[in-house]
């Protein structure tokens, strides 16, 4: 454990890590402003806002000899001994100048720029800055650019070179470039090489200034407005943690969340932006009973499927044969129960875009009802092939969220996991009679060949996000709510087991499945899905180690897994969450 | 015989009635006038003629309320005790008309306005009751059944507002009293009748009015008006800053108008009495002699300019009573208390004993003196009001804190002194 | 709080001279003033006759209006700081990229809630380009809330009607020192 | 019968009713204040009676008790109102039997009797629901920088 | 039926079954027969009331008495003491009018000033401080309904039987006392225009040391009341000084 002293307090550091001043001050509890450095980039020291006072202490005779300059924070290294003083008049005077310097160019248009409230220019220059401004400068609007996925306002930028920096070492694509030498110095892409790749997105978090903009979010919303809660993208199997931000149950924009297991610091575009299905028009919004008239053709119904999701008014409604009625979610566990204790042979698709604790409490259920009901793993959207970056950031193929948990659920239930090609087989045979689909897929996922085949079955309740061939011809159509309007876990590709709490709430109409399930296995008051995990963790021994919460990085269940399997592997592959 | 007193009685009831609504009202608009004009304002002056564009100052105001009142929705709040709450406003505002049976408002029409036949020979005088010898018993008793209205009335409201407002003024109101009481006796022992055209009649013949002769008692029966009658600065009733609108807070549509006409017809029996007792009725010097014997023998036009006489009076003290709201402010509960037993009825004591003195040896003293027997007694009467108010003012009752903070303030502490 | 807390600051009443315990001089002295006051020059204005006397138009608090700039354009750059200021939520703007060169962003729509607003002037305070500013019309009123609900052609067309009356600060600063220094 | 006659007879007949109700309402009642209105109200009686006699014989003599009556009426008020305050300082209720206590030493104590609630015809107060426990949200994050 | 004994004892009769029914006992039954009751018996005694000579005379007088009785049959029945309290001021009322009416003007207001504007209030404060609520369990049940109504009828019935006796039964009517006064008479006295006067020369002549006394009465009621009523308050202020001394 060395032993710094900043700011004339001693403190120990964590050792064994290579921490820079900067980390070692933030640790301590003193913040270093700083442009150009960032953790998960390589040390440039271009910004010079980071300059502080550095030097050494003796060991043997307590000495302390300070450096006569001032050095980068970032690009010193915290050893033992390490003096680093910050609120000398030195450093603050250097600071004022810094920022002096940065704003002499930067234009002041703070009112139109989508980064004021969260721009460390902005920061810094209240908190380090000069009260006032000695050049002589109107204020004037930015030069735009369009350099690919976003936006450059060329002259916002203070060439912290984090852009550059990124393009080339985590996205490897090296799209970005520092043009023109002195005051015309601008980032800048070559010609017909625009900036275009699956993690651009990033470098309009990593830009400090407003430089970098980011074409979805642009003038959207402004930032102080915004509340941020924590998440997990279901784009694909990495499961990458979030922050989601919102105002007034709107998502504006997701951005990273630092975890180190899972995601680092980035994010790929596909999950930044794979958020607009939450507030499509096209979700069905209430749950339906379907009465199905004889001589159905389910085909020529497929046009009226926007009616079932608009706000169309309540009661009886005929839509050609077939008749559905808005029910009241009040009396709709009841029934719901009901029908399910009514109807024989009962069968469940479960798709991966289920938490762990709906895929629970579903299968509780319907095991609770029909000891042999059979249970089987939606069909698993796969989509090309995973796509690697150079530091390890990983696309994967495999766009479901949570199959990992799903299937861990099934088979404590059912002993091994039946295909979903053995289940559609059964429902063709007429082996099942009742058939409850757990879907919450974010596109089609089932065609119209395969919805056929479900025509047999008696009782039919589909849960989904969007109206799908299945869903015409379904006796309960219910709407689910998505990955954001949900508390619950998920489980990633390598077993790390994430919980985040509800961010928004569900369109008028929605419940969420987890409530619902709650309420229908009898369970008193609000669905706790804290409660549901506990209950899980302590019934299946996959899930054992979420017993006792779930840490803000997640946990790993792989060593569960292996014990469960009673194997023992290589124990520093494993790792501790 | 008994046709014609029965048709003078129901017409002067009629008059009364009449009169003293109307009134009631005006002075509403009368109030509202005065408060604009105290506050640099103009007051109402919209409403005149009904579908027209007519203003005429605003008089329509009186009669566009009262409509209001009348058609308003009346609000009856739940779990009220519904029969008390009825019965409250009713109480008060009988017992305030009940009043005017014996307070004559005018002094007497010549005989002649009976066709002969009749038998009407002797003079109608102007009062709805005459010759009831209690007279200002009378009053004194009607006006304590009003106390009824406000207590019953704030209890029933199942509102602690009201409830506080009307046992604060059950308790005002009967502390007032007292002094009020002593007051008239003063006044009653001078001219030895408890008939109020009696007192004004012996006034008339002396010339000296009583607010001469006893101004203590003046000043204790005009103070005592006013916490009776709920005026400021003894509007604790209803004190707006602590007790909303006081015990009729609950109240809406008609049985607040009865309230508040009552709160009007007990200032306009306070100026009655004030103006009977103390400011010698319907005399003024010079104007009003009747003629005959005994002075009671009157033509028309001395009958007339008698009723204008006691009305002007009754006029100036109800623009008192409204100037005043606008000139002082509320005294504390405790002050109210204070006054009403620690100056106001040793005053009116004083004002009793000095009367009492006065009737039996006045006129001895006076003779020794050389001095006409009124002036003395007028004298007497000021250095008396002097020297009480030097007493009150030394012993100063009302200064005493009873408010709880004083035990907050422990002795070591510092208290900051404010210059003024 | 405790009564005997250090921050409470005990202030005694002034004692009361013989003149004050007497009661009489305070007496006269009330009624003096009422009296004076009973007969001085009433200050009413009779409303919709007589129009209210408005002495310094720029710091009265009434009706916004979003001003133009040369161009007749809306100046407003849709910065959110009204919004963000307005302490009663009555501003509700819409952002977009502006359609014209030489802007960066514009408010696609401006809406005020007239009846929300509480008329404070922080909007005009926050407003970095002096885009919205209250006018010194007083006497707004519309026979539905909807109608209260002012959009931007609505608080464009209240320059329109105002601008001679009233110029704007922009305006005023020039007219008063050729381009003074900017706030 | 002459009228003077039937006048001071039936005058004697309500004053005889008043004071009979007095004196059961003085018997009957428990609460302090009503039982001494039901006193208050056989002097009533006993006053009409004498104001009754006064005119029948034509004489002040029974007015002037009445007076009387009146005067001891105020003092009985008076310090029966200040017991009643003192009683009910000390009990909290106006009930007469909470000073049963004071009886005489043979006299058997005295127990009240069960009485049914009685069942309330008005409609009950509004009450507002009971409040749920407040969730335990996490605090919400104040700063918007991202983690740089 | 013509013997007014038989009348009157079965109206006594009636009245306390009635007033028994109507007094609170805990329970609400029965009490709208008890009230049917009480009517018919005050109804049956009017009945038996010697003519007044005079229908103005006659009906005043009803209507005064029937307010007074019925009031103060109300004041014992009602369960709420506010109420009691508040049929006692009419009660009061009605006393007040019969004075009146029985040509004691000053009795009569000097009931209304004293008992209703002063007495009645107080005890109105007094009970709405002690008992905001209304009534109280203690105020739902009686002591021995019965038996009080009983007797208390019972007294009434042998009172005006006496009374009836006496005034109507021809062999006394040679023993009368006093023969009945002439108008004449009575306008010379009781019934003087100066009323007041009148009364005052005799209270303060004839009867000046009873008056006297009276006043000594008072003060020493005042002076008891005010000793009762500080004795709580002594003993509180008492306990307050010695804790504020060991302090």
């Amino acid at each position: 454990m060395p032993t710094i002293i900043i700011d004339n307090r001693e403190f120990e550091i964590p050792g064994g890590v290579k921490l820079n001043c900067i980390q070692a001050a933030k640790l301590a509890g003193v913040e270093i402003p700083h442009y150009c450095w960032h953790p998960g980039l390589s040390v440039v020291g271009s910004c010079r806002m980071c300059l502080v006072e550095v030097g050494s202490k003796d060991a043997k005779t307590g000495k302390i000899a300070m450096q006569p300059k001032l050095v980068p924070a970032c690009n010193q290294t915290a050893v033992e001994g390490t003096v680093i003083v910050t609120n000398s008049e030195k450093v603050a005077r250097t600071r004022a100048m810094v920022e002096e310097d940065l704003l002499l160019r930067h234009p002041i248009d703070c009112p139109i720029c989508d980064k004021a409230g969260e721009c460390s220019l902005q920061d810094y220059h209240f908190a380090h800055g000069q009260d006032q401004r000695r050049a002589d400068l109107q204020p004037f609007t930015s030069r735009r650019r369009d350099i690919g996925d976003v936006s450059l306002f060329v002259d916002r930028c203070i060439l912290c070179s984090r852009c550059v920096r990124f393009a080339k070492e985590i996205s490897g694509t090296s799209e970005l470039m520092v043009a023109g030498r002195g005051t015309h110095e601008e980032i800048d892409v070559v010609e017909n090489h625009p900036l275009h790749n699956n993690l651009s997105g990033n470098v309009v978090d990593l830009c400090p200034v407003g430089a970098l903009a980011d074409k979805d979010f642009l003038y959207r919303q402004r930032v102080w407005f915004l509340r941020r809660h924590k998440g997990i993208c279901t784009g694909c199997a990495t499961g990458c943690s979030i922050w989601i931000e919102e105002n007034q149950d709107r998502i504006h924009r997701l951005k990273p969340r630092e975890n180190p297991h899972v995601n680092q610091w980035w994010m790929c575009n596909e999950g930044r932006y794979g958020y607009p299905h939450v507030h499509s028009d096209k979700r069905i919004v209430h749950p339906i009973r379907h009465q199905r008239a004889e001589g159905f053709n389910p085909s020529a119904e497929c046009e009226t499927n926007a009616a079932f999701s608009g706000n169309s008014s309540r009661g009886d409604k005929p839509l050609g044969s077939l008749s559905h009625e808005i029910l009241d979610w009040t009396d709709l566990p009841t029934e719901l129960n009901q029908v399910l204790r009514s109807s024989k042979h009962l069968g469940a698709i479960l798709s991966p875009f289920l938490a762990v604790e709906e895929a629970y409490l579903l299968c509780k259920m319907l095991r609770g009802i029909d000891k042999n009901a059979m249970l089987a793993l939606g069909p698993i959207p796969v989509v090309g092939e995973d796509e690697h970056f150079p530091k390890g950031f990983t696309v994967r193929a495999e766009k479901c969220p949570n199959r990992r948990g799903v299937e861990n659920v099934l088979t404590h239930f059912t002993g091994k996991i039946v295909p979903y090609g053995n289940f559609l087989k059964s429902v063709e045979k007429g082996e099942i009679r009742g058939v409850w689909v757990a879907g919450g897929y974010k596109n089609d996922w089932i065609d119209e060949p395969t919805a056929k085949t479900f025509e047999s079955v008696e009782l039919l309740i589909v849960q989904d996000l969007f109206p799908s061939p299945l869903s015409e011809r379904a006796s309960f159509l219910l709407p689910v709510a998505a990955f954001v309007e949900i508390d619950g876990s998920y489980v990633n590709h390598a077993d790390r087991l994430q919980t985040v709490p509800q961010a928004i709430r569900p369109p008028l109409g929605v419940r969420s499945a987890g409530s619902l399930l709650w309420e229908m296995s009898g369970r008193k008051g609000l669905y706790d899905a804290q409660a549901v995990l506990r209950e899980a963790a302590h019934e299946i021994l996959y899930f054992s180690a979420a017993a006792g919460g779930v840490p803000e990085a997640g946990i790993d269940l792989k060593s569960n897994l292996l014990a469960g399997m009673g194997k023992i592997e290589d124990s520093s592959k494993i790792q501790q969450a | 015989m008994l046709l014609p007193l029965t048709l003078e009685a129901l017409l002067k009831i009629a008059l009364l009635i009449a009169g003293l609504m109307t009134a009631a009202a005006y002075f509403v608009l009368l109030e509202r006038w005065i408060a604009a004009w105290v506050q640099d304002r103009l007051g109402p002056n919209r409403v005149g003629v009904p579908l027209t564009k007519i203003r005429l100052f605003g008089l329509g105001q009186p009669i566009a309320d009262g409509v209001k009142f009348l058609f308003k929705a009346e609000f009856t709040p739940g779990h009220v005790d519904k029969f008390i709450y009825f019965l409250a406003p009713m109480s008060i505002f009988a017992a305030a008309i009940l009043v005017f049976a014996v307070i004559p408002f005018g002094s007497a029409l010549p005989p002649n306005i009976f066709p002969a036949s009749w038998g009407v020979g002797e003079p109608i005088q102007l009062v709805a009751a005459p010759g009831i010898d209690v007279g200002m018993i009378y009053v004194f008793a009607v006006g304590s059944i009003a106390v009824y209205g406000v207590v019953l009335g704030g209890w029933a409201s199942n509102n602690k507002y009201s409830f506080l407002g009307g046992l604060r003024s059950g308790a005002q109101l009967i502390s007032y009293e007292l002094p009020l009481g002593l007051g008239i006796l003063g006044v009653v022992l001078a001219s030895g009748s408890l008939r109020l055209e009696t007192i004004i009649s012996q006034q008339a013949q002396s010339g000296a009015w009583n607010c001469f002769l006893q101004p203590l008692g003046f000043l204790v029966f005009a103070v005592a008006s006013f916490a009776e009658a709920g005026r400021l600065p003894f509007d604790l009733p209803e004190a707006e800053q602590e007790l909303v609108g006081g015990y009729h807070t609950e109240y809406s549509g008609i049985k607040l108008m009865m309230y508040l006409v009552a709160e009007f017809l007990h200032m306009i029996t306070a100026s009655f009495l004030i103006a009977i007792l103390f400011l010698g009725g319907w005399h003024f010097w010079g104007l009003t002699d009747g003629g005959g014997p005994d002075g009671n023998t009157v033509t028309w036009v001395v009958a007339v300019l008698r009723i204008i006489v006691l009305l002007a009076k009754v006029m100036a003290m109800i623009l008192f009573f409204m100037v005043v709201r606008w000139s002082w402010p509320r005294f504390r509960y405790d002050q109210l208390m204070d006054i009403g037993w620690k100056v106001m009825i040793p005053w009116g004591l004083a004002n009793l004993i000095a009367v009492a003195v006065w009737v039996e040896y006045g006129d001895r003293i006076a003779h020794s003196l050389g001095l006409p027997p009124l002036l003395c007694m007028g004298l007497c009467g000021f250095v008396i009001l002097l020297l009480g108010w030097y007493v009150a003012t030394k012993a100063d009752p009302t200064l005493n804190d009873n408010r709880p903070r004083r035990r907050l303030i422990s002795p070591d502490r510092h208290v900051e002194k404010i210059e003024v | 709080m405790n009564a005997n807390d250090k921050r409470i600051r005990w202030v005694k009443e002034p004692a009361l001279g013989m003149a004050g315990k007497s009661y009489l001089l305070l007496f006269v002295q009330g009624l003096a003033t009422t009296l004076k006051h009973l007969v001085s020059r009433k200050k009413t204005v009779q409303s919709p006759e007589e129009r209210h006397e408005i002495p310094d138009p720029i710091i009265y608090r009434g009706v916004h209006r979003l001003n133009r700039d040369e161009q007749g354009r809306v100046k407003c750059v849709a910065c959110f700081l009204c919004a963000t200021a307005c302490p009663a939520h009555c501003i509700d703007i819409v952002a977009a990229e502006s359609p014209w060169p030489d802007r960066e962003k514009y408010p696609q729509s401006f809406t005020i809630d007239e009846l929300r607003c509480i008329y404070c002037g922080l909007c005009e305070e926050a407003c970095p380009v002096d885009a919205i500013e209250l006018t010194s019309l007083y006497d707004l009123s519309g026979k539905s809330r909807e109608e209260m609900i002012f959009d931007k052609q609505k608080l464009l067309s209240i320059y329109d009607q105002t601008k001679d009356a009233e110029p704007t600060r922009t305006e005023r600063l020039k007219g008063e020192g050729g381009g003074g220094k900017a706030e | 019968m002459s009228p003077e006659i039937a006048l001071l007879n039936n005058y004697l007949i309500v004053g005889a009713i008043l004071f009979g109700l007095g004196l059961i309402g003085f018997m009957s009642r428990r609460n302090m204040i009503v039982m001494f209105l039901a006193a208050e109200m056989m002097l009533q009686g006993v006053s009409l009676s004498l104001v009754a006699w006064s005119r029948f014989r034509n004489d002040f003599g029974g007015q002037m008790l009445v007076i009387f009556i009146i005067a001891v009426a105020a003092c009985e008020a008076a310090i029966a109102l200040g017991l009643v305050t003192t009683l009910f300082q000390r009990s909290g209720r106006l009930d007469i039997a909470d000073w049963h206590a004071l009886r005489e030493a043979n006299q058997p104590a005295f127990v009240d009797e069960p009485i049914s609630e009685e069942t309330s015809t008005e409609e009950p107060l509004p009450t507002l629901a009971r409040a749920g426990v407040a969730p335990q949200v996490p605090p919400v994050k104040t700063d918007y920088r991202p983690n740089v | 039926m013509h013997d007014p004994h038989i009348i009157l004892i079965l109206t006594t009769l009636l009245g306390a079954v009635g007033l028994w029914l109507m007094l609170p006992r805990g329970t609400h039954r029965g009490r709208s027969v008890g009230i049917i009751l009480t009517a018919v018996a005050l109804g049956a005694g009017a009945s038996q009331l010697p003519y007044l000579g005079d229908w103005l005379t006659e009906s005043i007088f009803g209507v005064l008495a029937a307010v007074t009785v019925v009031s103060a049959a109300a004041t014992i029945a009602f369960r709420n003491p506010v109420y009691c309290a508040i049929w006692f001021g009419l009660t009061l009322l009605g006393t007040a009018g019969l004075f009146l009416f029985a040509g004691a003007q000053f009795l009569a207001v000097a009931t209304i000033v004293v008992y209703a504007g002063a007495i009645l209030v107080t005890f109105l404060f007094v009970l709405m401080l002690a008992q905001p609520e209304g009534k109280a369990a203690y105020d739902r049940v009686s002591w021995e309904a019965l038996l009080s109504a009983v007797l208390g009828m019972v007294f009434v019935g042998v009172l005006s039987m006496a009374i009836v006796g006496v005034f109507t039964a021809p062999r006394e009517a040679k023993e009368r006392p006093v023969a009945p006064p002439a108008a004449k008479e009575l306008a010379e006295n009781v019934l003087v225009p100066q009323h007041v006067a009148a009364l005052g020369t005799e209270l303060f002549g004839k009867h000046l040391i009873a008056v006297e006394v009276a006043g000594a009465l008072l003060l020493a009621a005042l002076v008891g009341a005010a000793v009762i009523v500080a004795q709580g308050k002594m003993e509180e202020k008492n306990e307050r000084n010695a804790q504020q001394k060991r302090d």
